[in-house]
């Protein structure tokens, strides 16, 4: 298991990659307008698949949403 | 206008009036309100999805309509408002953003110096940097001067709809920036927006004045109608102030007198 | 606006913007200034011919596209008024009828207490009357306490385009009157318009800012569409004031806080 | 002759009506948006051509023009 | 300012602060204020005694330290003011009257036409009047033609605290009237009293703002210091307004440039 | 006001007016001026002597009746600002300074950011530092944070006289800021300064407004008047605005009615 | 008894004059500050033990008091 | 000779210190509230005498004047 921060909260994942992630969390990484950093620096929707976690990384899953 | 082109950033952008997308009573509304008020940029934020899964977007609906402009709402560094940017144009594929930083919750207040060298940073990685500031020209020429594609001064307190607050900060901005200038924040009614283009302002951002107006879209079409009137009378050149009266009918061949 | 309809005297007229017809660069302008306002009722003053003859009339070619409304501009008593309005009434073949009676030539100001007098008796004699007036709340229930068909407070001096002087005085004259409020005088810009349909007024009566403006026929539309969005704007209910900021965006989810 | 203060300016005229008035001074009595007072009150147009003048009557000739 | 006499009605006030006596916490606060206000002319009213008999009188403690003003207040017809006037100077052996003649009991705003008859009996009765009037130069000259000894014209609804609504109108009334121009009711703050008196006024009369103040007492002191601060500046003639800059410090000579 | 004691960095200073000694028709006329305001802090700029010799100093009068504030008016570069400040401290022996430094000529706006920058410096060097800066409250509070004594926003553009353009920022820095609030630039007229003493400020700096008027010595008085008058005011709590009419008369007890 | 209306409210009072009005009520005649009006007009205070009360009328007896 | 900037000036001096540049322009070293930078660093009054100055220096020489 891999120790990790996704969107701020410390989680044990199963997952090695970020497609994983998002897999194991039913987000369909086929789906439109998502992104997704690693550590500070976006990953690339094609990057998803090889991106490896690590314990202690932090990931960010975003969305847009209604805003002003 | 057809005769009246509006550009930012080189692109021609057919409504000077923007809206935002948040706070309104449900999203059919919120739709036929941008429907009624002919803008064609629309703000968004971008927020951690809900850890339970994905369903579905916003954007889905809005894209086909309109331009999309990702904020950095919240934002109070930097660092945050980058990231931010960077996943804005990731999943909306688009370079444009409105960079907000805030210095003060409270105020919503701008931080200003914080928000001129992000804005450097964020015209190097190839934005479109729309930055919401204060109304102080100087600053304003800083934004232009790092790259920004307009200038955005509030007019008010973000969601107070006290209008402008100082309208000849506001005139003064216009008359000496090198770049559009849009009303952003404190815009209350259709007056304020069309005051707003008559001290000189290409565009006006409106958000909680039509969301959370009793009628959102009867708002929204006031706030169109509001900008055309303020830009059609701007360019139309008023009359000056006068201290005293000035009759309008002739003054001869009075009756009895 | 179809949806709201707007009647004088119990007479529906198609647009909340009434025009002057004095001192455009010419004719043409003028019509075309016409054309662009929408407007429906506009108004004209009664004049003594040149004594060497007499020819063609303004009239010809606005009655056909308008509602004509005689003043008594330049009237300084009550009887000069009451002849002015009867000759109107004979040459243009209607009761309607802008009653002003000045009581100071410098400032224009309206003569209240005649005007009160005149504007009863005018009620008498069968005129639809339009009353030229301060922004006294008090003077506006006697007008129309003796049948004036509405009240048309100063906004400020005729012509000085200072726009809405007392906003306060004139929002609490919309929210008592018992009869439509017009507000006459003072009107400078799109934005003047536009807060004097939102604090309440049931039109605006506008001539110097349009006729003076660099293009007027621009101005004309300014106007129509100031007049639409304070309209709209009043019809669609206003947010609050607030003395603090109010977010528009959503305040969780934010990016790496 | 009859003295006449015909808007405004006094003088000496041979009509005896109102309608005989306009016609000496080329207006034409057909003219459309015309109107006329005698001594302060209107003379309706069906009533010029008998309208009598007599000495020390006031006359207005008046017409719609431009106003605010 | 002994160089700055200030006469109505031929009489020379020492102050030109007005101060109401009603609405204090209690007598003796109102008496230190009043000391504190520097005032001399004192605002009464005049009531029926309460039938279980007369105890004393506010009269006793205030003739002494000042000259009395008694009001009409609430009066609502001619008739009834004129006869309060009377009953005022048969119970206060002074000639001096603010004449209230109110048309609307919800904003107090005056009857003027009322007023300016109320007015002419009451000069050729021999008193001294001074009217409670509305902001209209028109109607302010008709006070002074029937002879006021000075007019006090609103600068916005009693009580209200709003302060000078239309001070162009104020400062028009100022540059014409024949008489002293008094500013009463809506005074808030002492900036207001401040700015009454750059406007061109000859005094001011206040009562809620001070009376109703958190500190009764540094308030009056407040509005002292005000008054004198805003005719100071008024004899002093200020410096126009300018739309740019203009540097104080000398433009030579800078280090390192 | 001895209970109302005013510190700036722990210094007491015995008034709330600080005036500028630029722009007198002479030397007396200045001298006179300040007394009339009873000022004790007073500004002078820093400049190069004239190079056909050196001839006494106006120092030498001002010293013994008040304290100096030397500035950096006219420098736009933070290291032109320092060495200004250095040398003001070495030329006055004094660690006060009010720190300009100027974005853009025209308008004499400031330029915050490098104004943080040569402030923070500053501080370290050990000056009492003063900044003129805009009226921004985050502005305002990065000027605190980096060990300002006080925070000098502007009211309106130096030497303008347009007086407080953004009355809400500057109540809302006053409501914030953790150091003293000197509202600077702008200042026309005694109500100018007593409105910025009632929003909030612990003091004001009048240069032009004074210097400038018709009688500087008049208007110093009525400064000095309308500081006292505001704060005053301030310390006593003033009545609420209120949007309808409230009677300081008894409303029992009307005759006749 | 005679019927007056005093300060707006009607009532029976034995007293035949404004001054045994004002004593009947407690109310010092010699009391500074005090004025009274009978039907509409003030009646000086000299005239008070003369001036006669007979039914129907109507009397004001006021003071002054705190006022704005 | 010396090659000076003097107050934004270039000019050739024969004074060699601070304390001489002021004198050979009857400065009175003496006189209070005057202060001298060279090249953007303040010299102390007691150290004028002992300033040098060399070709290239730029020197400030300033006073407090009126301001606001």
């Amino acid at each position: 298991m891999t120790r990790l921060t996704v969107n701020g909260i410390d989680e044990e994942v199963a997952a090695t990659t970020v497609a994983q992630l998002l897999a194991d969390r039913g987000i369909d990484p086929g789906a439109r307008f998502l992104a997704v950093a690693l550590n500070g620096a976006v990953v690339r929707r094609t990057e998803w698949p090889a991106a490896a976690l690590k314990s202690g990384d932090a990931v960010e899953i975003v969305r847009p949403l209604q805003g002003g | 206008m057809s005769d009246d082109p509006f550009l930012i950033a080189g692109t021609p952008l057919r409504s000077r009036l923007f809206i935002g997308t948040a706070g309104y009573p449900n999203q059919q509304v919120m739709l036929d309100s941008l429907e009624a008020s002919g803008a064609e940029l629309v703000t968004m934020s971008i927020r951690r999805i809900s850890l339970d899964g994905y369903s579905g977007s916003l954007v889905d609906v809005l894209s086909p309509r309109c331009r999309l402009l990702p904020n950095t709402s919240g934002c109070v560094t930097a660092r945050d408002a980058i990231l931010t940017a960077e996943l804005a144009r990731e999943a909306l594929e688009t370079d444009w953003l409105k960079l907000e930083l805030i210095g003060d919750r409270e105020t919503l207040y701008p931080d200003v110096e914080q928000l001129v060298h992000a804005a450097e940073e964020l015209v190097r990685k190839g934005f479109i940097v729309l930055p919401y500031c204060n109304d102080d020209p100087v600053a304003c020429q800083k934004l232009a001067d790092v790259g920004c594609a307009a200038v955005m001064p509030l007019g008010s307190l973000i969601g107070s709809g006290r209008g402008i607050a100082n309208p000849a900060a506001i005139e003064l901005i216009c008359t000496r920036s090198p770049v559009p200038v849009v009303l952003d924040a404190g815009i209350g009614t259709a007056s304020d927006a069309a005051l707003a283009m008559e001290l000189g302002c290409d565009a006006v951002l409106v958000n909680t004045a039509i969301s959370k107006a009793h009628d959102p879209i009867a708002m929204a079409a006031a706030m169109k109608a509001g900008v055309e009137a303020g830009r059609l009378a701007r360019l139309a050149g008023r009359i000056p102030q006068r201290t005293f009266a000035e009759p309008s009918s002739p003054q001869l061949g009075l009756v009895g007198t």
